[in-house]
């Protein structure tokens, strides 16, 4: 393997597609990430893709979920198919009516609610269910990206108001994604969460269409 | 060529509802071969205008049901003459047809394939990639590497033949012999009494008959609807194109389950082109960009090199299709009603025994030996035939 | 290509979709007899006309209904599973 | 033909020449020529060669169905067919041949076929060569001659950068009308998209100019408000291919395609002009009035020097005074109609009322001039009262067809108008809108407001407003004559110049009884070439109209498809992107030398290559690890699927075919799917976690597909419960064999015994430091430990079982070897030992259906199968040890010489050193101990005796290992 000689406990989805470029390596939250660019400004590059696997997921559904994450302290996303900021970094995002996707780079923080659910052979807590999820994270950003995502994906994000907090679940070069518009300094970036199965194919064909838009892969620590 | 009749009779012997291939041969053997020719094919559009004049022309019986492969087998036969018979060339043109096998589970059903064929003398045996390839050294048989042809199964007797010309002679042959053939005449009911077919009601005025053969393919369950009848057939749009003719380079007839893929090349130089049936029941011809669009890709995966040869047409049939991917053909419980029908994507090549059996079914009353087993009655008794046995080992 | 409105997420091109054939009412085992439900297991009512459908988000695990001319390939309206009234 | 000094719009680049070779000679045009502006200006004659005569040709049109004028161009190494020399831009550097020659251009050993044009009549070869024996000699030579231009077989795949793209209006057509409309549509605060399959926009009103100064200023301004407009996105040198449901319309670009979701679309694509019939209305010299034009105001190109202007209405006269204003001699304009306009050019002989009804030949067969007569109104004219005119240029202005193509495939109803002799709109779907000459408008002033009201109409549309009703138009000009085709007793009246159909060919046809326009259509081929009737189909219906006597509305056209211009395959393929699945531990079977085999999206281990071994002894190898050590195997592809909550257990045993209410907590059990039908579908081991929780498997296939008719089952029948799939969230691997409980030891705390953690036991506990499901199954037949974990954490997981099963001797296998070792201890493969058909009574599974449950989807059905006789049966069988052949899969069981089922599974077993075997058979067979006869490749007949299953170790002792006893084999 490329991550050098002790393998961290967790791998990232798309270790392997990244590792045939990657040259440079950190581990963050015991996963090894390819830090190539990881000092250049992302804002430089026309366009950028992120492996941000390393970031925990949960997920929990079911008729008593809204009340439930409230009464967990998170902000209940309002409506259907829009997402909320969390403390440090992390969001909530409720998935249709009665599903909710948490992602965040603190592991205790998931672990509580995981534990706070039961873990899967205890009795869920009054209609709630966890849901196990090891979603790979991509982010893509860059002022060009608005090309890439048109090779990919029929949904007119030109035309989403990113202000409105929405979630997009779509299917990327037939791919199942649930993408989360966000935006950051003065770019709009795409957070994107898909079955970790699917990543690798995702992750080279989002890297193939970035390159010949002048783009390029990174992680930035 | 086609007799244009004023009027309508006030009665025939036998009304044949449709003139595609299927109606017209069925008219032209029960005149040539049961002495009746008191017949009127009633036809809303025109002479081979519905799927005769939309699949993609591919003859074959290399099927995997010991019903299957006799049926076909007989249409193969019937076919070799019909150009004599007919005085008109329908370029019947053999050139070997290969069912391409990706995964073992494909060269599973091509093996059992070719046993069945070789039991009942039909011409079918499974070959290694490298005779594919030697049968055309264009391929790249790694199939850009996403489904790499380990085999194939290989009918020498696999042809195509110019589809129209096959509905016109079959209409000639039947206009010679008495038959009136009646386009832009639309069925509009069935009058039935006593569980008895009395009449047809059509837009140009009831006629009486006491027989009643339909072969409409994609109106099917309409018809069915007219005289009470329910059945499993359903519905699919089943899309095709052709590229601009290209000087030849394709001989044989290539057909690949995995990547859903038929093509040959026609003796004008185009190269037809077809795929799997449209996702979801449509009663309509209309043509989606979908269907261009994934079926290039796979050809270009199959046949890197046409990346610049460009497609000139699409189109679409609608295609009725059965369960058990069988048709549905002889009597019915309403007496004098007689069905030819649930011929999926599979019509053009039983079009001669189609007609053929249907007419001694039709002159008898009695079901052909060759079409027993194809019988509406056979889903109630869930004795539904093998034929879907080769799509579904290994799905 | 033809755009499909799923309850939940929206107008989508038909291709987000997948399609799970006409909704039908199951007889009761316990009363039917073997030809009723042979009919209900095989028989599709394949004629042409306004019809109920199965239809499914596969990015988001939707299922609804969708009233659709089949002739036309029109959509009438698309509703959540005994949501109809809604 | 020769270049003309700066034309004010002309699209050429002077200071840029750029040079390439045409039939072995050195050519050179500017940049911005089109291949045929740039031979034509170097003075060649000739472009090609018709499809069937192979007569001489040049261009027609210059609006891209100048058919005659393919090229074979050879660019950058590698070679294109049927390129489009009128419209296709210089690139310097190519090598140009006409297609479908043999010999060359000039020299072409086809022409004789023009000779024996009256014994090619239309269809002639259904008449001919068909005997059986010959027609396979006659087809060859016929797809010798046919077929234009060649594929090049080492030209390589290419990947184009296919995208979506969204706009409110979309305009097809960038002439007057279309420019209109874009900026009435922008006005009205539209983002709008204006496609122009031209170098440049402006159509008609920069080229049909009639030297007219103030239009061509008025043109000017317009274009110049277009390219200023920020809301308009102007896309030349691109077309729109089709027209498709919900305003879907694909834009070929030069270098991929854009499919383009309008809110609303208006189609501008004016008219194409159409030719005359008379006879030799195809010789090199003879073009419509518009590509005249084109070449003068486009590419500075003298159409000629001596010109005969052949008029059928007013359009004739501006290309008169084009042609007068570059100094070609206008000889006479022959106009069709007895009354000429007003505005006659001074000095031009106007011969009213007559007809040009032969184009004469030199002896290079160039035109050198015209016979004229006076014409009655069938297309007859008095052959003794015809005069000659000389010339070298015949420019044909008799009428126009409207491009409608897309409004035809968006399913709009069309008229026949008689004022302008064409058909129009009469309803249009939602959101389409249709203006200028494609309209029925051809005046200019008339098409810019035409424009502009459909723009505006449009836009309206698209801001989800109703349209306004639009004002109708009155075209007053007469821009088509009813009926320019004149018949000839030497023929060469070319119809379809695609196809070389001639006047009488339809005659024929019709005799033949193909006279409704589908059947003329498909006997003649008329339409059916590349130019897909673009010049053709029009005077098609007007002879078919006059041969069935009736009016050209009642006649009707044949249907309009897809490609509007053909369309380059990977144009459409786009990027052809492909999806693959991948389980986490992929890296880890690449790095262990796994050979792959795909199964679905997936790529799995078939066997892990060892160096020095073949395939078979690398299984075999594989298969004797886990029978006497252990081996370790990813299971990851299987579908893993949650169910929670108070109706979980009532749930599953609705839809599988087994119990599962009085499923212990910390159990497994199989279970069985069917559908409705009772057909299996889907098989897995279902383990029970708590009282309402369950987690269970599907077959690597099933996956998505159970999980998603198990949600709609729940959504009909509404229980409380909660449906997840974590197929791909959760990695799976197998470690089985008689060491699998002592290398698992190394790596748990957890208690292992079997009295904690029996056979069929669930269990949860930490592997190598990984929170894991450990599910004690013996699909292959020895004590095996199924381990689910979280995705990430998998690879970790594997890593560790590696090192710590290596001194047991422990091997990873694949899924050849789990095939074999499932095969030895019986075990069914839904969708190898069953097909799309197969029952469970069939499959001899009713041990796992339980018939006395209220209810499970298919019971029923089930119900009914009972009560009929068995059709097959799933049995065991070995080879006798004498067999001299080893059959295959789906080899045939043959019985008194008739087919009694197929073997489904086989192989030769390296445990009990014997070839074993499934099949599916006539239920009197499947007896044990009742011999077979199974045929190898419908030859030789090998005995086989069924036996009972399974073969191996048919009390199960070995799954079920107690603790302590040491079953390993001396490998460890």
């Amino acid at each position: 393997m490329t991550s050098g000689a002790i393998m961290p406990e967790r791998v990232s989805p798309v270790h392997a597609v990244v590792a045939a470029t990657a040259t440079r390596w950190t581990t963050r939250n015991r996963m090894a990430l390819a830090a190539d660019f990881a000092d250049m400004a992302r804002t430089a590059l026309p366009v950028w893709l992120m492996d941000v696997s390393h970031r925990f997921r949960f997920g929990f559904k079911g008729a008593g979920a809204p009340a439930w994450c409230s009464a967990q302290g998170l902000t209940l996303p309002g409506a259907p198919n829009t997402w909320a900021q969390m403390q440090g970094g992390g969001l909530v995002g409720r998935l249709a009516f009665t599903e909710f996707y948490v992602e965040h780079e603190d592991e205790a923080l998931v672990t509580r609610l995981t534990d706070a659910l039961g873990r899967g052979v205890q009795m869920p807590a009054g209609g709630v269910y966890p849901v196990h999820r090891r979603d790979a994270g991509i982010l893509l950003g860059g002022a060009r990206a608005q090309d890439v995502l048109v090779q990919v994906c029929n949904v007119n994000f030109g035309a989403v108001d990113v202000g409105a907090m929405p979630l997009i679940m779509t299917l990327m070069v037939g791919v199942a994604v649930t993408v989360f518009p966000m935006i950051e300094g003065d770019q709009t970036v795409y957070r994107m969460a898909c079955d970790p199965t699917f990543a690798p194919h995702l992750w080279s064909t989002l890297a193939e269409i970035a390159a010949d838009c002048g783009g390029a892969s990174l992680v930035t620590l | 060529m086609f007799t244009e009749h004023a009027s309508l009779r006030k009665a025939y012997d036998v009304v044949i509802i449709g003139a595609g291939g299927h109606g017209l041969a069925a008219a032209y053997y029960l005149a040539r071969d049961h002495g009746i020719s008191n017949i009127a094919v009633l036809e809303k559009g025109y002479i081979g205008g519905g799927n005769t004049g939309r699949n993609t022309t591919i003859i074959r019986s290399n099927y995997l049901t010991p019903e299957g492969v006799k049926f076909y087998d007989k249409s193969l036969d019937l076919y070799q003459d019909l150009s004599q018979d007919f005085d008109l060339n329908l370029f019947y043109s053999t050139r070997g047809h290969f069912t391409l096998a990706h995964t073992d589970a494909a060269m599973r059903t091509c093996r059992w394939r070719a046993e069945v064929n070789k039991h009942y003398g039909v011409d079918s045996e499974v070959v290694d990639a490298r005779a594919v390839q030697e049968a055309c050294p264009q391929m790249d048989i790694t199939c850009a590497g996403h489904a790499p042809i380990l085999g194939a199964l290989y009918h020498a007797p696999g042809s195509i033949a110019r589809h129209d010309a096959v509905a016109w002679g079959y209409g000639r042959g039947a206009d010679m012999r008495g038959v009136e053939i009646h386009q832009q005449t639309e069925v509009r009911g069935i009058k039935v009494e006593g569980g008895r077919v009395r009449g047809v009601e059509t837009s140009r005025g009831f006629i009486e008959t006491g027989k009643v053969l339909c072969a409409v393919a994609g109106s099917t369950p309409r018809m069915l609807d007219m005289v009470g009848l329910d059945s499993p057939i359903f519905i699919h749009p089943l899309q095709a194109m052709v590229s601009e003719p290209v000087k030849a380079w394709l001989d044989p007839i290539l057909v690949s389950g995995s990547l859903h893929i038929y093509v040959s090349q026609t003796a004008r130089g185009e190269l037809v082109m077809g795929a799997s049936l449209d996702p979801y029941e449509l009663h309509s011809t209309r043509s989606t960009l979908d269907f261009v669009e994934s079926l290039s890709a796979h050809m270009l995966d199959m046949f890197p090199f046409l990346s610049e040869v460009k497609v000139n047409r699409q189109w679409a049939g609608m295609a009725d299709m059965t369960p058990d991917f069988t048709p549905i053909m002889g009597k019915t419980p309403v007496e004098g009603f007689y069905l030819d029908a649930g011929w999926g994507t599979w019509g053009f090549k039983a079009t001669p025994v189609a007609g053929w059996t249907m007419s001694h079914t039709v002159a008898n009353d009695r079901n052909h030996e060759l079409i027993e087993g194809f019988g509406l009655d056979r889903f109630a008794r869930y004795a539904l035939t093998g034929e879907k046995g080769a799509a579904s080992v290994g799905h | 290509m033809k755009i499909m409105t799923c309850p939940i997420n929206g107008a989508r091109p038909v291709s987000e979709f997948a399609y799970a054939g006409a909704l039908r009412d199951m007889p009761d085992p316990a009363t039917a007899t073997d030809e009723q439900w042979a009919a209900y297991v095989f028989n599709k009512q394949g004629k042409a006309g306004i019809k109920r459908e199965w239809w499914y988000h596969i990015a988001s695990g939707v299922w609804f209904i969708a009233e659709r001319d089949t002739a036309a390939d029109r959509v009438i309206r698309t509703y959540l599973f005994g949501k109809e009234a809604a | 033909m020769k270049r003309l000094p700066p034309q004010p719009d002309e699209w050429i680049d002077r200071s840029r020449t750029l040079d390439f070779r045409f039939e072995g000679r050195a050519v050179n045009g500017f940049a911005g020529d089109t291949l045929a502006s740039a031979l034509l200006a170097a003075g060649e004659a000739f472009l090609g060669r018709s499809f069937k005569y192979h007569r001489p040709r040049s261009v027609l049109s210059l609006a891209n169905h100048d058919v005659n004028a393919l090229m074979q161009v050879t660019h950058k190494g590698h070679s294109r067919p049927n390129v489009r020399a009128d419209v296709t831009p210089l690139a310097g550097g190519e090598v140009v041949t006409a297609v479908n020659t043999f010999g060359g251009l000039a020299a072409d050993k086809g022409r004789f076929l023009d000779r024996l044009g009256a014994f090619l009549p239309v269809g002639f070869y259904y008449k001919a060569f068909y005997s059986k024996r010959w027609f396979p000699y006659w087809e060859r030579m016929f797809r010798f001659m046919t077929g234009l231009g060649r594929v090049d077989v080492a030209a390589p795949r290419v990947r184009t950068p296919k995208r979506y793209a969204f706009c409110d209006v979309l305009v097809v057509g960038g002439g007057p009308s279309g420019l209109a409309a874009a900026l009435a549509a922008a006005d009205a605060g539209a983002k709008v998209v204006l496609v122009d399959e031209n170098q440049q926009v402006g159509g008609s009103g920069l080229f049909a100019l009639g030297a007219d100064a103030a239009q061509h200023k008025q043109m000017n301004e317009l274009v110049l408000a277009i390219r200023s407009n920020r809301r308009i996105e102007v896309m030349t040198g691109c077309f729109a291919s089709g027209y498709y449901t919900d305003h879907w319309v694909p834009i070929v670009t030069p270098t991929c395609i854009v499919k383009m979701r309008a809110a609303a679309v208006v189609l501008a694509g004016g008219a194409y002009e159409q030719p005359a019939v008379f006879r030799n209305n195809d010789l090199p010299g003879v073009m419509l009035g518009s590509a005249a034009q084109r070449l003068i105001h486009r590419y500075a190109v003298k159409p000629c020097e001596r010109a005969v202007v052949f008029a059928g209405n007013d359009d004739a006269y501006r290309v008169a005074a084009d042609l007068a204003a570059v100094g070609v001699v206008i000889a006479a304009i022959v106009d069709l109609r007895p009354a000429a306009p007003n505005s006659v050019p001074a000095g031009v002989e106007v011969r009213r009322g007559m007809a040009v009804v032969e184009a004469l030949a030199d002896r290079r067969g160039l035109l050198r001039g015209v016979r004229i007569a006076t014409p009655a109104a069938d297309g007859t004219w008095d052959h003794a009262a015809t005069e000659e005119i000389a010339c070298d240029g015949l420019m044909v202005s008799v009428g126009f067809a409207p491009a409608l193509a897309l409004a035809y495939q968006a399913g709009a109803r069309m008229r026949f108008d008689m004022q302008t002799q064409q058909f129009v709109p009469a309803t249009l779907p939602d959101g389409l809108f249709v203006c200028g000459r494609a309209n029925g408008i051809h005046t200019l002033p008339l098409k810019l407001a035409d424009g502009a009201e459909a723009g505006a109409a449009a836009a309206a549309v698209a801001h989800g407003l109703a349209p306004h009703p639009r004002a109708a138009m009155i075209e007053t000009a007469q821009p088509s004559h009813p009926y320019p085709i004149f018949e000839h007793p030497r023929g060469r009246n070319f119809v379809d110049f695609d196809e070389d159909l001639q006047l009488k060919d339809f005659f024929n046809a019709a005799q033949e009884g193909y006279d409704n326009i589908e059947l003329l259509k498909r006997f003649s081929t008329v339409g059916m070439g590349p130019s897909q009737g673009k010049h053709s189909n029009m005077n098609a219906i007007r002879i078919l109209a006059k041969i069935r006597g009736e009016p050209v509305e009642k006649v009707g056209t044949t249907t309009s498809r897809p490609m509007f211009h053909p369309v380059p395959m990977a144009h459409l393929a786009g990027r052809a992107f492909q999806v693959e699945r991948s389980t986490p531990l992929h890296a880890r079977h690449v790095a262990a030398g796994a050979v792959w085999m795909p199964a679905g999206q997936w790529q799995r281990p078939e066997y892990y290559a060892v160096a020095g071994l073949r395939r078979e002894a690398a299984i075999t190898a594989e298969v004797v690890a886990v029978r006497e050590a252990a081996g370790l195997i990813d299971v990851g592809t299987l579908g893993k699927i949650e169910v929670y909550g108070p109706d979980a257990a009532l749930f599953l045993e609705r839809v599988y075919t087994g119990r599962f209410a009085n499923l212990k907590v910390g159990m497994t059990r199989y279970g069985l799917m069917v559908d409705e039908s009772a057909v299996v579908i889907d098989d897995g081991v279902i383990a029970r976690l708590s009282e309402e929780h369950f987690y269970f498997t599907t077959t690597t296939s099933g996956s998505a597909t159970v999980y998603r008719e198990l949600t709609r089952w729940n959504t009909i029948w509404g229980l409380n419960v909660g449906i997840t799939n974590l197929t791909g969230h959760l990695a799976a691997m197998n470690l089985a064999g008689p060491a699998a409980r002592r290398i698992l030891k190394t790596l748990t705390d957890g208690n292992l015994s079997d009295a904690l953690f029996p056979y069929l036991g669930a269990r949860e506990m930490r592997v190598a430091g990984v929170a894991a499901r450990l599910l004690r199954v013996g699909f292959v037949g020895e004590l095996g430990y199924e381990l689910h974990m979280a995705a990430d954490c998998a690879p970790h997981v594997w890593d560790a079982l590696t090192s710590a099963g290596k001194p047991f001797g422990m091997r990873p296998f694949g899924v050849e070897a789990q095939r074999l070792l499932r095969l030895e201890k019986g075990h069914v493969i839904i969708g190898q030992d069953t097909d799309g058909l197969t029952n469970p009574l069939e499959a001899s599974m009713q041990w796992a259906v339980k018939m006395d449950k209220p209810f499970f989807v298919g019971q029923r059905s089930l119900q009914i199968l009972a009560k009929q006789p068995l059709r097959q049966k799933l049995v065991g069988f070995v080879l006798a040890d004498d067999a001299t052949g080893v059959p295959k899969e789906c080899h045939l069981v043959i019985e008194a010489g008739a087919i009694a089922g197929r073997v489904t599974s086989i192989a030769h077993s390296p445990t009990l050193k014997r070839v074993i075997g499934m099949a599916l058979i006539a239920p009197e067979l499947a007896t044990p101990g009742r011999s077979l006869k199974i045929r190898i490749d419908g030859a030789l007949e090998i005995e086989a005796v069924v036996t009972d299953l399974p073969f191996y170790d048919k009390d199960g002792g070995r799954q079920r290992i107690a603790d302590g006893v040491d079953m390993l084999g001396e490998a460890a």
